[in-house]
């Protein structure tokens, strides 16, 4: 019996990124005084809240073989709309503004989804085409104007220094937990429900899940929906981090969504990943990037070289190794085939 | 010169790109004059996206160029890449005046609307810098908009000049880093800034988004005290934050002011009323007199000075703000 | 007849007819439209996307997809400028950066064949990594070195009224259609597109097939950024900034399955000239920035729409002759 | 537009097993996609139960209980073995209990005789352990209605067994059993009743008795099959062409040795996962050996690639048509070409179509296949006839060497027979062929001599005389025998 048994392929991929995180971690240590602390801590911790969020929507999409390149632009909307109403309803109930980020969100991705599921356009047309329309949509809202903190309710702007608990100078903001909520959530309606496995096996094959009766196209509707409704709790989040929101808000957030989704080790080609690696991948590119920025020895203009480089030797790591397991159950059922 | 009215120009306001509120107020100031000079024509305000700034500014100008417009006022973006496009408007005897952001090489520009001296810039800078670190100075970082920004690397070249001074002397640059104008961006730089010099004292910030996001990010993480926040800001983005510390100090020009000029003198040189050369003086409106001089902070090019900054601070930034 | 019925169901017929469209809402709307400078100048000024969307079409038909070109031609430009400063003499720096093109498609390619990597991934990786070396090389600069030939290749006409870009698209164009649609090469592609396990049982050398098309579209990039440079006349660390995704709409639009296998250079070409025509339409009438791209975004969904209500209603018509 | 069904008729009794041969595209798939819901009927009505029922999709199917294992193997190749099995059963629930779901899987496939690792992902599985999970996962769902589809394909006899005994189990728990196969040994084994298909018509229904072999050819072709599993002459063959030393591939096979002459035929047999697929991937160069010697012609050679073995003259014909042999969407003529597509390349690499055109035309008519016309879509002919075309693609290779793995996986009677026409004419032309077949009379047939392996061993080689059913049976269950 070898230590690998029963280690399904999602686990070793997260024990891969696991040790990748260490050895960055590592690695940065030894040339960055002062690197391991409770700044670095709370800084990665507080930035990946927004980025894990949204890539756990964004695995759902990628899971069923699809991909939505929107969710930037769906950021940006729900961040300036659920801002503009604050500055005008700032005794709004917090709770009733989360909705409205959500609900904003589960709205856009719904378009998407019906568009891809019902009118069967592919999704990476579907998404490049609402990036563009939700942008447009964006600024005819906005008009130029700025949301600007000033005009935000207190609490909205005291939330990203909320702590839920301290260890003297290690801080668990509010927002860190309600990822990790996002995250145990996700990861337990994908891994034990048979809504989660449906959608692996969607994306697994589409075609024998249609002849086993599932509800393709409620299905994928149902993960472009969650993906929106991420999409706009991530919305709320830059809403309440960055205050000051402009039409800009939120580009090129869908790329780096999807960066963290292939470095977490979801199959862009769907079938598999878990909403525990997304939010692995996640971290691993925020720390590469914070990292980087923190690292003295190289110019600011440096660090998107490497970043570049790291992400794909990451994912070219993931891969290796995966194979190697790959050969592994091989062999096994070789050893174990027929016994007659 | 002293405008006649009424003559017909059809121009156009370009900003660096749509969905920024300074460029909507140049847009407020030019629309203002329109309606005063009674100028039959029409005046677009017409931009690209902030994702396609830079080619998006050239395909705008080489429309206008093609449709005929009378004359341009550009906020470039494109550095000297539009030099090319400026020309054969020019060429099509087409009126070119920048504002906010010239075109270095000043190429294909008549004339460019200075909105305080590039100079002065620098020095009004290093002095709030000097004001709020005080006479023990010590390490400041700057947080510019994006490496390719004309206006803020002129702005960073000429505060380099200035901290020569012996003045100066104890104020100690360490890094210049970019936030490309997007708060998400600006505001991790910022903590970055922090995390990188501990023994950082100021973030000057030569730019509207980030000198925003770098003082919410001090003040969300507490650091208000430690690390201040400078540079050019717009005062109702940061009222608060001056009442609190966090940004003591900052400075500003009337972007609707801005607006307002340009578009005095582009229409005095479309209608022919002006010839921009130097030494010439007109008046613009409410404003009062300007005078066409040689742009001392470029080899080449023309400018008029538009000026002055305003330094905002405690005591005048609420009534700013409104 | 009934050959011209067929076509104008197929898809091609169906961009044609957009185009017919597009065409005469322009020529009504605007009187420049039809004017010999502004066609030449809509083609101009995105000639290096259009440039690229042809080797786009042989990757996306081959079931991959590149990231990195935008990236790519945005490294060759600031090499080119980077090479010329540093004292380099034209004709090497160009060589230099073909070359630089070459191994950085080669660099992708490496990846996605032998490492077996999805392209989408890798070639997102190479979107950061190439343009963060050609911010490694410009830095915050914007630099402007080149002789006055080049630039003037890049902007002057040379045969008739079409610069060189133009030219060199016009073969290129001609290149591809050939190569995809007569040569085995080209049938490779395809096949490869279907089903590229498959073509490797039948004896193809898929890792050959996909090292050429990455090389090629590397090396296509890089020529287009030098045009990018010389139409121009300067560079900077921002060129050609998301490009990738405009590119993508072309040839996408153009009927080529983003599965692979299928989509004939002839859509492409269509596609391309309803997005321009569509573009300079909205900008000689006045519409710029979001809306544009909105608009481009619509047709780019609503077109896709299209086969699926075809099958619709052929089944709708079925069902009731029955 | 061609009508794949015209007023067909069937009527299922439970507790029987209900046979339904045709030839290739005489509308058995059609049929039962209608039946299970995933194609609607133009006409008719079907009535379960005593209930007319209209069905507009599998999941309504499987409501009433009638479950299908399709022709093509469904599995979700990311998800592990049990979940294969239990992914669509509807009494699931909202959660999912692993480990009781690992258990049941392994008893269900235990039962069936099949030990698979119930925890590993379906991607690895060969397509006979992909047959078993459908299988498993069919009678899982507890059904009335069974229907499998070409289920023994791909299945050696052990495994036949195996699911006959599944089948007849069934039968007794009065399930009514649809069953479709291209074996007719298999079919009177194990049918009570037969319906016969022809061309979209419904031909007849008897009970098995009342059908002769003979009778029920004539029937599904509609004319005299005569030469029906012939044996070869055994003749002279000619020089060595290929020969095999100590081949191996570290976990997968070891120790293949074997020559191969101009002219001869030799069979490859095993069970189900003997890795015979694999040798011949070695040979062809998909998954090149790591030990061993390949001589060809007397040189030795090592073949790293496709290429290499195409250039060395080596073709191999793949068992998984759909994913390996052809591209379903292009046409006859360009899949027929396709291998061997250099050698219609002008100058500047254009391709001459004329003489594309007319390659396609000949092997049409040399091996009959059935198409309104060239151009058309290969993924829309039907299964036989697709195999005629994947042969014509790599016969236009002229290859020297010519592996074939179930060269008649799925193709009925009468093609069949013409398949097997063409390899002995293929062989008396000199050709040397290795042909990997699972189906024990078609070897015994077909070949000179005959090698057995199992789990990636070389058991033996049998020679002529030497090779019965009973004697390949015994070497492939592993009876070591001293070989010849
Ligand atoms: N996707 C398709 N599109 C159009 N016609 C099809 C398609 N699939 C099958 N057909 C046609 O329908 C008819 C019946 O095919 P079907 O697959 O039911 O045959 P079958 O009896 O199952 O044959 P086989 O034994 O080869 O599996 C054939 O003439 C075939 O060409
Ligand atoms: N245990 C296994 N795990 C993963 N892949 C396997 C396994 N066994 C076989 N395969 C793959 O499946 C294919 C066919 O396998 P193999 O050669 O073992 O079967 P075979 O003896 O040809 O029997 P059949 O073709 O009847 O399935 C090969 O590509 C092989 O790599
Ligand atoms: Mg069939
Ligand atoms: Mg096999």
């Amino acid at each position: 019996m070898s230590p690998i048994q029963g280690l399904r392929p999602e686990k070793l991929r997260e024990l891969v990124l696991l040790i990748l995180i260490a050895l960055v971690l590592i690695v940065f240590s030894s040339v960055i005084e002062n690197y391991l602390n409770a700044r670095l801590f709370n800084r990665v911790s507080a930035s990946v809240a927004l980025m894990a969020v949204l890539a756990i929507g964004q695995t759902m999409v990628v899971l069923t073989r699809n991909i939505d390149l929107s969710v930037g632009s769906i950021v940006g909307f729900t961040a300036y709309f659920v801002g503009h109403q604050l500055s005008q309803y700032g005794d709004m109930h917090p709770m009733l503004a989360i909705f409205l980020a959500v609900g904003v969100g589960t709205l856009m991705g719904g378009i998407n989804g019906i568009l891809v599921a019902y009118c069967r356009i592919p999704s990476i047309i579907v998404t490049l085409g609402t990036m563009a329309l939700y942008r447009t949509l964006l600024v005819e809202y906005s008009d130029a104007q700025t949301v600007l903190t000033v005009n935000l309710p207190r609490w909205l702007l005291d939330l990203p220094s909320l702590n839920l608990i301290s260890f003297d100078r290690l801080h668990l903001r509010v927002l860190v937990v309600g990822m990790i909520v996002v995250v145990v959530l996700f990861q337990i309606v994908l891994k034990y429900t048979s809504f989660g496995r449906k959608l692996y096996a969607i994306g697994s094959n589409p075609e024998a899940a249609k002849m086993a009766g599932f509800a393709n196209q409620r299905m994928v509707l149902t993960a472009f929906l969650l993906c929106g409704a991420l999409a706009g709790l991530t919305g709320f989040m830059f809403l309440a981090r960055f205050g000051n929101i402009t039409v800009v808000a939120g580009i090129g957030f869908e790329l780096k969504s999807v960066a963290a989704v292939v470095v977490g080790g979801v199959n862009i080609f769907g079938g598999s990943g878990s909403a525990f690696g997304a939010f692995l991948g996640a971290v691993l590119i925020d720390l590469l990037e914070n990292s980087l920025i923190r690292w003295l020895q190289i110019s600011e203009f440096w660090r998107d070289a490497l970043l570049g480089l790291l992400i794909l030797i990451s994912v070219a790591t993931d891969s290796v190794i995966m194979k190697r397991f790959q050969l592994y159950w091989a062999r096994k059922q070789a050893r174990s085939s027929p016994e007659t | 010169t002293v405008a006649k009215k009424g003559m017909k120009a059809d121009l156009v306001l370009m900003p660096k790109f749509l969905g920024i509120l300074v460029f909507d107020q140049a847009n407020q100031g030019a629309q203002e004059a329109h309606k005063e000079l009674q100028n039959p024509g029409k005046l677009e305000f017409l931009g690209p996206t902030p994702e396609n700034s830079v080619a998006g500014q050239i395909e705008i100008l080489t429309t206008a160029t093609t449709q005929g417009q009378d004359g341009i006022m550009i906020s470039n973006n494109a550095g000297d890449q539009i030099a090319p496009a400026a020309k054969s408007a020019r060429d099509k005897g087409m009126t070119v005046v920048t504002w906010d952001s010239p075109i270095p090489s000043a190429e294909g520009e008549q004339l460019f609307i200075a909105q305080v001296d590039f100079n002065e810039t620098g020095t009004v800078m290093a002095d709030m810098a000097l004001n709020i670190m005080g006479d023990a100075g010590g390490d400041f970082a700057v947080l510019s908009a994006s490496p390719d920004a004309a206006n803020q690397n002129a702005w960073i070249a000429a505060m380099k000049e200035a901290l020569k001074a012996p003045k100066y002397s104890a104020l100690n640059l360490v890094d210049v880093v970019y936030g490309d104008d997007q708060s998400e961006k600006s505001y991790n730089q910022a903590l970055a800034l922090v995390d990188k010099y501990p023994k950082l004292k100021l973030i000057m910030a030569p730019t509207t988004v980030g000198i925003a996001a770098s003082a919410k990010a001090m003040q969300d993480e507490g650091l208000c005290g430690q690390v201040k926040t400078s540079g050019l800001g717009l005062p109702a983005e940061m009222v608060s934050y001056t009442l609190n510390d966090c940004a003591p100090e900052f400075a500003l020009w009337s972007f609707v002011d801005l607006g307002y000029l340009s578009y005095y003198a582009t229409y005095l040189i479309a209608t022919g009323q002006m010839e921009g050369i130097p030494g010439e003086t007109f008046k613009a409106g409410r404003m009062g007199y300007y005078t066409v001089e040689k742009d001392p902070t470029r080899a080449e090019g023309l400018r008029v000075l538009m000026g002055p900054f305003t330094v905002y601070d405690k005591s005048n930034v609420e009534a700013a703000s409104k | 007849m009934m050959n011209v019925w067929k076509y104008l169901r197929s898809w091609e017929g169906f961009l044609c007819l957009v185009l017919i469209l597009t065409i005469s809402v322009n020529a009504v709307n605007s009187d420049a439209f039809l004017s010999i400078d502004n066609q030449i100048n809509l083609f101009t000024l995105s000639i290096e996307k259009v440039i690229i969307a042809l080797i786009m079409a042989f990757i996306i038909i081959n079931a991959e997809i590149d990231l990195s070109v935008a990236s790519m031609m945005g490294l060759a430009a600031c090499a080119l400028g980077w090479l010329v400063d540093a004292g380099a003499s034209m004709p090497t720096a160009l060589a230099t950066c073909l070359l630089i093109g070459m191994l950085g498609g080669l660099f992708n390619g490496f990846w996605v064949t032998f490492m077996n990597l999805p392209s989408l991934v890798v070639t997102l990786a190479m979107l950061i990594g190439f343009r963060g070396l050609a911010r490694v090389l410009v830095e915050d600069r914007s630099i402007r070195v080149f002789p006055s030939w080049f630039e003037e290749l890049g902007q002057q006409p040379i045969l008739g009224p079409l610069p060189l870009a133009v030219i060199i698209f016009f073969l290129l164009l001609i290149l591809a259609v050939v190569v995809l649609r007569f040569t085995g090469f080209g049938r490779y592609v395809y096949v490869i597109g279907i089903n590229k396990e498959m073509a490797r049982y039948s004896g193809i050398n898929v890792n050959a097939v996909k090292l050429i098309l990455f090389t090629l579209a590397g090396l296509i990039s890089a020529l287009a950024g030098i045009l990018f440079a010389a139409r121009l006349g300067s560079v900077r660390g921002d060129m050609g900034l998301g490009f990738e995704l405009d590119i993508i709409t072309m040839v996408l639009l153009g009927g080529v399955s983003i599965f692979g296998g299928s989509g004939s250079i002839y859509g492409v070409i269509l596609s391309i000239l309803i997005v321009l025509y569509l573009r300079n339409g909205m900008s000689l009438s006045n519409i710029t920035g979001h809306l544009q791209t909105g608009v481009i975004g619509l047709l780019l969904i609503s077109s896709a729409m299209v086969p699926n209500l075809k099958t619709y209603w052929e089944s709708l018509q079925a069902s009731r002759s029955k | 537009m061609t009508q794949a069904l015209k007023e067909v008729s069937l009527e299922l009794f439970p507790g029987e097993i209900h046979a339904l041969v045709g030839e290739n595209g005489a509308g058995k798939s059609t049929l039962i996609k209608i039946l299970t819901g995933i194609q609607q009927p133009d006409d008719g009505e079907m009535i379960f139960s005593g209930n007319g029922v209209q069905l507009s999709s599998s999941q309504e199917a499987q409501a009433l209980g009638i479950a299908a294992i399709y022709q093509e193997p469904m599995v979700f190749p990311d998800l592990d073995v049990a979940e294969n099995i239990f992914i669509s059963h509807r009494t699931r629930g909202i959660w999912v209990q692993w480990k009781k779901m690992y258990e049941d899987a392994h008893k269900i496939l235990s039962d069936l005789g099949m030990i698979l690792d119930v925890r590993a992902p379906a991607s690895g599985l060969t397509l006979a352990s992909q047959q078993a999970v459908e299988i498993a996962k069919a009678i899982s769902l507890n059904v009335k209605v069974l229907i499998m589809d070409e289920p023994t394909a791909s299945l050696s006899n052990h495994e036949v067994e195996q699911l006959f005994k599944v089948a007849r189990k069934l039968k007794q728990e009065n399930v009514a059993v649809l069953f479709i196969s291209h074996r007719l040994d298999e079919v009177f084994e194990i049918a009570d009743r037969i319906t016969v298909l022809r061309d979209g018509e419904h031909i007849s229904t008897r009970s098995v008795e009342e059908f002769s072999r003979e009778q029920l050819i004539r029937e599904m072709v509609g004319r005299e099959v005569d030469q029906f599993y012939a044996t070869r002459q055994k003749k002279n063959y000619g020089k060595r062409v290929l020969s095999v030393k100590n081949l191996s591939k570290e976990a997968v096979f070891s120790g293949i040795e074997f020559d191969l002459h101009e002219g001869e035929v030799l069979g490859f047999a095993g069970l189900v996962g003997s890795r015979r697929t694999d040798v011949g991937l070695a040979l062809f160069g998909i998954q090149p050996n790591d030990s061993g010697v390949i001589e060809l012609d007397g040189q030795n050679v090592s073949i790293r690639s496709p290429q290499a073995a195409q250039n060395l003259g080596i073709a191999y014909m793949t068992e998984d048509r759909r994913k390996l042999g052809l591209a379903m969407p292009l046409s006859i003529t360009s899949n027929i070409t396709l291998p061997a597509l250099k050698r219609y390349l002008g100058r500047l690499g254009l391709i001459q179509t004329e003489s594309e055109k007319s390659t396609a035309e000949e092997f049409k008519n040399r091996l009959q296949i059935k198409t309104p016309n060239l151009s058309h879509e290969v993924g829309k002919l039907s299964g036989g006839n697709q195999q005629k075309v994947m042969f014509s693609k790599w016969l236009n290779t002229q290859p020297k060497v010519f592996i074939l793995d179930e060269p008649t996986r799925g193709i009925d009677v009468g093609a069949k027979a013409e398949v097997h026409n063409m390899i002995r004419e293929l062989a008396d032309q000199g050709m040397a062929i290795l042909c990997i077949s699972s189906d024990l009379p078609e070897v015994l047939a077909m070949s000179d001599r005959v090698l057995v392996m199992r789990e990636g061993r070389q058991m033996g080689i049998l020679d002529g005389p030497q090779a019965t059913q009973e004697s390949i049976m015994s070497l492939a269950m592993g009876e070591l025998q001293e070989t010849a």
